[in-house]
Formats: structure tokens, C-alpha cells, sequence
């Protein structure tokens, strides 16, 4: 599970800390206390930034770095889909396995497919999936405010 | 190494447990140090579980045919023979649950609905600890909202020991029921009864002691313990998963009301109203773990069998290994006493920043069980600043070798993520 | 006679179950007709326990090295076969306790404790029937005297059957909840659901079904019954002891509040407060029975394999014999419905004047093991005017020749004490 | 267990019926449902009449029967040596096999030895004894009330 993509990512995350931004949240995963403070700001349609700060272990930490580079710059249909395609990818249990149906993926995921082993530890999906409900939440409400 | 003193010869020990020769990770022997959490079975208790249902399955009291017969004599055994592991007075002192938090809960509750001297109610106290386990905190938090009773408890020392020097102002005139573990299963701290029992009896309170993680690696004395109700549960002890055990004083189950209601508690019923069954059976209702039962009773003749002593010993040395070998590992932080004094074989520690997640998930890789994450003991860590922690922890088939992959293994862990 | 209609194959059912080739007083193989107690554990069950503690034991959820996540795995797995066998909408409706009295006394206490609409108080009635097992009435009776909430109940007719005639009188604005047997462990009825699910419906009451003698014996849809909760038990449906189920719908389960406290039901804990797991961990406090629950997986297996609707026509027509073959015994009077319409298969009767004790004495003698007494249905006996039943009851491998053994049986016993 | 003397004890019950009394108790088996009403009627330290009805099994009933035979006449020491052998049968769990055991306590308990196998029954244990505890504790209201 331990893929060098999210080693790398761990060791050296991208866009960590806290920056200016539409709305935050604050979630937690209570079961093994993994915590992460997310803020989005938009600009119109388009993911200007997504910065957080947390604590966790290493799939969660890598996972927001992910996030990060995968969802700033993209607008937000885009976004979204690629939210969603990761929420599959980590719901399907190890079941995405054959090189072409990853490979797919990967299109869509880019680093992110390297969670796929992930899926497979039933005890670890919640990390991985921590700062993406985190986004989720927090475009909701930057939304929301900008239609306010 | 194989020089401690006090080593059982696990090398005959480790033949009785069929999983202790499982493979994972394309060929890895599992190296099992998650023993808190639950146990491993001996042969001779899956034996007892086979035997009892290919012969003898049936269910128990008032049955006349032979089926029954040997069935509640198997299970009213199994009873004799707990009563005698923890030195119990009485056999009828020994209630049956499904675990130690059935076991809890039903103090509780029988507390809760109690008529005076026992009743809990809104002028009264609770006291409990810091490091209990979430099963003897949550059903006094939940008797304290429905009673409106105040909930109090024991702090701990910056080194993982229980914080008595308030003892007197924790434990008042007020306080009906003070329930504390006797061994913790994340710190791993052996508590001090006697000074605890003494003040307790001082102001009238009832003790409950949570004996879960004391039960299967001690000798468990009930009367020395001078407690009035001594919790514990099957599969930590070499039993099987859905049996627990209340321990309480004879008069007390005498006095005290009935919990759940159903068929083998009553005595007598009509519509209007019914009449319960005396103790132990008043807590039994409906039909008992039976097999799970005659599973522990076997589990208890294997410890017994072994010597609770000797397994203490066995325990006491590989702790002492342990907690050396892994003060050795550089960014390694014990959580809980440092020495093998007063302590039993949970050993919970941090390692540098690395998520023990990632630490237990690496060690897994190389085919060693920990637990990690906060033990159901989530107050000890908001209380040590820490989001959870690695745990490893010792039964009597553990050995020094064990000991020694863990370390290599936590080295292969700091590599990894370093 | 083996001509019966819809009979299965017990020649090959009965190699699965290794107690039947039992023998007792000296040589004499075991007729066991005491089914409504307990039933016997097919072979096919004893592997997956002997599997799981051999290969898989961990504690469950939470784990991250492979025995925990195999032994989640299975745990949660037997969830959904016990979801898929009872035609739960959702796997998270299922609950796993202890027996059958754990999850009708869950639902008494949940009800005792909630917040409105749900709450049962002293305004607030409760319905039961008289034909309840005492699992089923002591539970509201506590509850009733706990709260001050009034419990009421329908009585029987002569002939065995609910009495609904004043269902409008009994069931009232003021029924909170409505709690009755499916089946009848000692008279055999089978109850008309749906006459009392819409007139409970009517007033907005809860209804609760015990279905711990019809889940083993009949297709059993928690949804076509429309019920609000439905109690089962593991050991009468080929599984272990030691395991229950409580199916509740979602919405309650989530509405309701928690019962036992403990590990595994939180989803955080401080010392000043917790919060819970959603269903059904909320009602799962402790390490729960999981080789248990794994067991009962393999139960459902088993019997799904054979059929349900398979198994009900086969003791339909072993007890259309039975209670023909038993009516022919001089003396012998039936206890519930003579015939096998809405009828399960235990069969209760009186034999003359001689006691329900010396018959099932001497039944045994001869290698026949009913049981006798009140069935844990004292008002029922109390009702016909009888101190106690001998009940023959009958599973999936039950035979006619068995009946025929126990119609001999009962002319020995009648000579006997002739 | 159904030894022919306990078999003729139920069939030909002795002194079955009520009969006038110093004291009278109602004892129930809530496991089974058997009843006895019992009467003890004492002349000075003599048994002189022990009177009941009830219902039960036969173990119950030949019980009572052989009570009823034992007892009648007997002074007061003897019965209650003879009810505390009756109950040391009963509690011993069919330990007492050897022939010359019984034999030895055949001399106190004549036709009440009959019962040595029921001891093996847990189940039936009770029944055997509840006309035994019925006319302790009636005899003991008798004594009590004679005193007062
Ligand atoms: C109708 C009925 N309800 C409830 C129960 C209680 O089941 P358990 O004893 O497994 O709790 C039984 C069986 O004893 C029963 O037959
Ligand atoms: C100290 C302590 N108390 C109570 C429990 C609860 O035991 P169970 O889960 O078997 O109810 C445990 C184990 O989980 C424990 O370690």
C-alpha cells in the first residue's frame, strides 16, 4: 500500500498550511483520531487554492497533498468528478485491479491512483478519503457563501 | 536471551495453538502481539467447544433427558471452575455475561434501579479513573445522566500511574460506587487496590474492580481483592469470544435487582407480575452462552494448568525484555511505567512522528499483529497529547524472540518512513 | 409413512449433524425431539468456529494487521448473511447480542430511556399476548414497573390461538408498543401478523416481533412483516449459543438511544462526555460474540442452502403426522392448535394424569428426549388449568420415524403407570 | 430411578388426604409446578399424624407417600434424623452406590432408600424433597406455636 507516490507525498506535501480562502471545515476521523483543517477559495468556477493544516498518519497526509495537486487550477465540474472517481477508486474494496481499468483511472486520478491498494484495508479507506469529504464540505459552503 | 528467568517453556506451549503456526504475507509466521485486545485459543478449549456440541448440546436447567442433563452439568461446571480460578467464595457469586462490558453494565444498572443503601441518584457519586477503558466509563457516564448522579474520577501521573494524592477529596461521604481497573490495557499500569478499597470502605462505597486485563495473566483472588464486584471476559483468557464474567459479593446479587428479564432468571411468573430466580441465575436471562461457558472452563483448567503464577513470571520477564529493547530504538517513547514493576504486558509507546497507523501497517507488512490507535482508552490519550499510540502486548506463548522482531521490525519502520 | 408430502432428505440432512448418531442408556440412539429448546449444529458450523478460532481470531474493527481485518471481515460478512436471510433492507438494521432476551430487553430499555415520540412512560400502555415466553414478558414488566406505563395483553381462545376480539379495547391511543410471539414455543400458533401490525399502525404504536421459533423453521422477511423490530436467536437455528439478533429499522436504530455502554459502541470518548457509533455499533458494546456471529453466518448458509420454504414443508408435514399419530394415544391431550394450519412444530400435550416429569423421564429411559414443564410460558399453563406439558418439538432432520418412536414411547410410558 | 417401591408408593399413596392438624404449609416447585399442602399433628414429642394433598410427579407423590409411612409414630429426634438422611441421600448426587452404604442407611430410612437413584436426576432432586421441607417447616410452625 505503501506506494513511492505517497511516500513522496508524505515526505514532501504539496501546498501544506494554512492560506486565505472562501470557507473552512475541520474534520476528524474519530477512530484513530487522524484531523485536518481544510480551507477552499474559489475564484468563480475555478479552484483557486485548497490549503490545510492536520495530523494523521501517512495515507492521510499524502492524500491531502494529492488533493492539493490535482484539484488547484481545476474548474469545479472537473473537480468534482476527479472527487468522485477517488471515492470510487476507494470504496471498491481492491476490486479495481487489472492494469486497464487503473490505467483509466489514472487519466482521471493521476498520482492519486497509487491509493488503490489503499482500498484494499478496510481500517485505512477513512484516512485516505479524511481531506477529500474535507474539500467536499468546504466547496459546499464557499458555494453556498458566494450565492449568499 | 532465552536466559530471563521465569520463562515457561513456550516451545511446548506454542504447540497447543494451531494459529500460532499461521502464515501471512506469502509465508511470514505470524508473530501475535496483540494480546489485549484478545487472546489466542489452545486446541484443548476448541476440543471442549467440539465435544460439547457433537455429544452434549442441549439446553440447560429442567431439561430431564440425558442431552440436558450433561449440558447443565457442563455449563454449571464451568461455573465451579471459574469460582475456584478467582477463589471464589461461593460458585453462586459467579454470574455469566457475553464480556466485561455486560459484566460493567450490569452493575450499573442493578446500582441504578437499586432501592437504598445501594441506589446511585442525583444526591450521589460515581468515581472512576482516567485510564479505564471506554467500557467501565461510558456506563457510569450513562448512570450518572439518567440518575443525575455526579461523575468523578482519578487523574494520572506525567509517568502513567494513577494520581491518588486527592484520594480523600475524590472519594467522599457522597461517593456509592468507585469502579477502577486493575490493570490497565494501554498503559499497563497494575493499580494499587488496597489503598483505593480502603478508603472506599472508609465512606461505605462499593468497589468494582475491572480485572479484564488482570485475569488472564495473574493469580486473581477475589477475597484478597476485597472488592464487591470483579469484572473480566473469556476471550482475553485463552476462552472463547461471547462469554464474560461477574464477580459480586453473595449478599449484594442477593439484594440488588435484576438487569435483563427473560426465561432462566425468574421464579415464578404470571401476567400480573413475576418473581426472580436467586442468584446467580436472577442475571442469567434467557439462554446462556452455554458452550462459550464450557469453552472458558476448559480455558481456566489450561491456565491453571500452567500456573497462574508461572505465567505471571513468564509475562513479567518478557515485559522486562521488552520495555529494554525498546528504549533502544531511537524516537522511542513508552507511554505508561518504563520498568516492569507494578505493570502487566500491554506496552504502548509512540515512535518519532510516525502515524501509528503507519507504524502497525509496516510492522503488519513484516507479519507482526500490534494494535494501534487509542484502545478504547481515549482519555489517556488527550491526556498524554497523543492521537493514539503502538501497543504490544504479551500472553504466555510470547517469546523473547517476539520481542526481538518487534524491535527489528520497528527499525525496518523508521527506515521506511525516514 | 416416509410417503408424507414435501419431506426432505434427512438421510443426508442427519450426516451433517454429529450428535444424532449419539447413543444413550447403554447403546440407545438419541431421538432428539426437543428442538424448540435448542437444535443441534450441522458439521458445515463447526468448521467455520473451528476455522475462525484456528486460522482468523483477532478482535474485530479497528485492526490493521491481517488476523483483525480477516476476523472484521468474517464478523461483518455474517452480518450480511443474517441481513440477506431475514430480507433486511439495510445490513446496518441487523444488531448482534447475545440471544434472543438480550434484544427484546434491548428494545424494552431503548423504549424505557428514549425521548419522545418514542418514549414508553407512566401515561403510555404496553400490549403483549398471553402467550408470550417469559423473555417477552418480563422485560415489559420491568419496564412497565420502572416507568409506570401499564401493561396490557390478549388472552387466549380455548383452542390455542390469540384472542383478538378486543383488539380495539387492547391496542389504544395510549399503546406505545405492541409485542408479540410469531410462533408459539409451547402451543405451536402461528400468529396472525397483519391484523395486529395494522391495527398497531393505526394508533402509531411500535411493534415488535419474537421470531426466535420461526427464523429457523420458515421464510422469514422482516419487510413483508412490517414490524418495527424482530428478536431472533442463534442456537434454535442450527447456529452457536451465545448469539442473538435484533433487526430494527433504520430510522429507530437511529433515533434511539445507545444501552449497553462500552468499547466498539462510541464514536468518541472524553471523561466529561460521548458520543455514539451509528447503528448497529451503538448496540454493540464490547468485543462481541465473533466466532459467534461467524457461526450463525454458516447457520444461514447451511439452512438457506436446504431452503426455507423447504424445511417449513418438511416439519409441516412431520407435524401434520405427528400431531396425527399423537392423537390416536389414549388420553393424550394436545395443549394449542390439533391441526398443522398456522401451526409451527412443537406439539404440547398432556398424557392422562400422569405428570409431564415421569413422561419425559421415561421417554428419556427409552432414548427419547422431549422436554416438559412450562416452556418458559407459565401463563400459558396457567391459562389451560395444567401445571406443565411434555412438548415434542421437530426440526429439519426430524423423521417419522421419530414420531412413530415417540407414539411408541408414550404407550410405554402409559402402561408404565397404568 | 423407578424403583417398584417408589411406583407403589404413587399408585397406593399412604394417608393421603387432609386431616386435622397443628400446623399446615403450602409448598410449590415454581420449576415445575408441583404443590403439597401438608399438616403435621403432634402428640407431645410423637408424630402423630401427617396429613396431605398435591399435586406432581410421581417421584413427588411416592415421596410424600413414604414420608407419611416413615414418620407417623415416630418421636420427634427420630423423624428429624430420619429427614436429615433423606436429604443427605438426595443431595448426593447418586454417590452413594455401594451396596453396603445403602444398606446401612436402609436401617433409617427403610422404603425412603428407594430414592438413591433419583439423586442422580438434579432435576427431579426437588421433587423428592418437597414434602420432606414442607413437614420440617410445618413441624417447626407446629413446635412453635405448641411453645407459644
Ligand atoms: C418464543 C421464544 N422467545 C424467546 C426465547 C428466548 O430465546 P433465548 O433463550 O435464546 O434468549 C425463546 C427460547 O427460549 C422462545 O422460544
Ligand atoms: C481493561 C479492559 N476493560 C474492559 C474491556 C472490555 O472487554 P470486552 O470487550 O470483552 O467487553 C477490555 C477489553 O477490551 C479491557 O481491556
Amino acid at each position: 500500500m505503501y506506494q513511492d507516490v505517497i511516500l513522496d507525498h508524505y515526505k514532501h506535501p504539496h501546498g501544506r498550511g494554512l492560506r486565505a480562502g472562501d470557507a473552512e471545515v475541520h474534520h476528524v476521523n474519530p477512530t484513530c483520531g487522524d484531523e485536518i483543517t481544510l480551507r477552499v477559495k474559489l475564484a468563480g468556477q475555478t479552484v483557486e487554492d485548497v490549503s490545510y493544516e492536520g495530523q494523521g498518519c501517512s495515507i492521510s497526509q499524502a492524500s491531502a497533498s494529492v488533493l492539493n495537486e490535482l484539484l488547484v487550477g481545476k474548474e469545479l465540474p472537473e473537480a468534482q468528478r476527479i472527487q468522485e472517481q477517488f471515492l470510487e477508486l476507494m470504496q471498491s474494496r481492491g476490486r479495481i485491479e487489472r492494469d486497464e481499468d487503473l490505467a483509466a483511472m489514472e487519466e482521471v486520478l493521476e498520482d492519486a491512483v497509487a491509493f488503490a491498494g489503499v482500498s484494499k484495508y478496510p481500517a485505512r479507506v477513512k484516512c485516505a478519503l479524511l481531506s477529500w469529504m474535507a474539500w467536499k464540505d468546504a466547496t459546499a459552503q464557499a458555494l453556498k457563501e458566494a450565492a449568499a | 536471551m532465552n536466559q530471563l528467568p521465569g520463562l515457561l517453556d513456550t516451545e511446548a506451549i506454542r504447540k497447543d495453538f494451531p494459529i500460532l503456526d499461521r502464515t501471512v504475507h506469502d509465508g511470514q509466521k505470524v508473530v501475535y502481539l496483540d494480546n489485549a485486545a484478545t487472546s489466542q485459543k489452545p486446541r484443548q478449549v476448541l476440543d471442549a467447544l467440539n465435544a460439547y456440541y457433537e455429544r452434549h448440546n442441549a439446553n440447560v436447567h429442567r431439561g430431564v433427558h440425558v442431552l440436558a442433563e450433561e449440558a447443565t452439568a457442563l455449563y454449571e461446571g464451568a461455573r465451579d471452575k471459574v469460582a475456584a480460578f478467582v477463589n471464589a467464595p461461593s460458585r453462586d457469586e459467579v454470574v455469566f455475561t457475553k464480556n466485561a462490558s455486560e459484566s460493567l453494565n450490569l452493575v450499573a444498572n442493578m446500582l441504578g434501579f437499586a432501592d437504598e443503601p445501594y441506589r446511585v441518584d442525583r444526591d450521589t457519586e460515581i468515581v472512576i479513573t482516567e485510564m479505564e477503558h471506554h467500557s467501565n466509563i461510558v456506563p457510569w457516564q450513562l448512570l450518572a445522566q439518567r440518575t443525575g448522579a455526579k461523575l468523578k474520577w482519578f487523574g494520572l501521573t506525567d509517568d502513567g500511574r494513577l494520581d491518588l494524592s486527592d484520594l480523600d477529596e475524590v472519594i467522599t461521604e457522597k461517593t456509592k460506587v468507585v469502579s477502577f481497573v486493575l490493570v490497565s490495557n494501554i498503559l499497563g499500569t497494575h493499580n494499587p487496590v488496597e489503598a483505593i478499597v480502603r478508603r472506599a470502605q472508609e465512606v461505605g462505597a462499593l468497589v468494582v474492580v475491572d480485572a479484564s486485563q488482570a485475569a488472564p495473566h495473574m493469580p486473581l483472588d477475589v477475597q484478597a481483592l476485597q472488592a464487591d464486584f470483579v469484572a473480566f471476559t473469556g476471550h482475553k483468557m485463552a476462552g472463547p469470544t461471547g462469554i464474560g464474567v461477574l464477580w459480586g459479593r453473595k449478599g449484594l446479587l442477593d439484594d440488588l435487582p435484576p438487569f435483563l428479564g427473560g426465561g432462566e432468571m425468574i421464579e415464578t411468573v404470571s401476567m400480573h407480575s413475576s418473581t426472580y430466580a436467586p442468584a446467580p441465575h436472577k442475571f442469567e436471562a434467557g439462554t446462556p452462552p452455554i458452550a462459550q461457558a464450557v469453552g472458558l472452563g476448559a480455558a481456566v483448567d489450561y491456565l491453571a494448568g500452567i500456573g497462574m503464577a508461572q505465567i505471571e513470571a513468564h509475562e513479567h520477564a518478557i515485559t522486562g525484555y521488552a520495555l529494554g529493547r525498546l528504549q533502544e530504538v531511537p524516537d522511542l517513547k513508552i507511554i505508561g511505567p518504563t520498568t516492569a514493576e507494578e505493570r502487566g504486558a500491554a506496552i504502548s509507546f509512540t515512535l518519532g512522528d510516525i502515524h501509528p497507523h503507519d507504524v502497525g501497517q509496516v510492522l503488519d507488512e513484516q507479519g507482526i499483529a500490534v494494535r494501534v490507535g487509542h484502545h478504547c482508552a481515549r482519555p489517556v490519550c488527550l491526556r498524554y497529547g497523543i492521537p493514539a499510540t503502538t501497543r504490544a502486548s504479551f500472553y504466555l506463548y510470547s517469546t523473547p524472540g517476539e520481542v526481538d522482531a518487534l524491535v527489528d521490525g520497528l527499525e525496518y519502520v523508521r527506515n521506511f518512513f525516514g
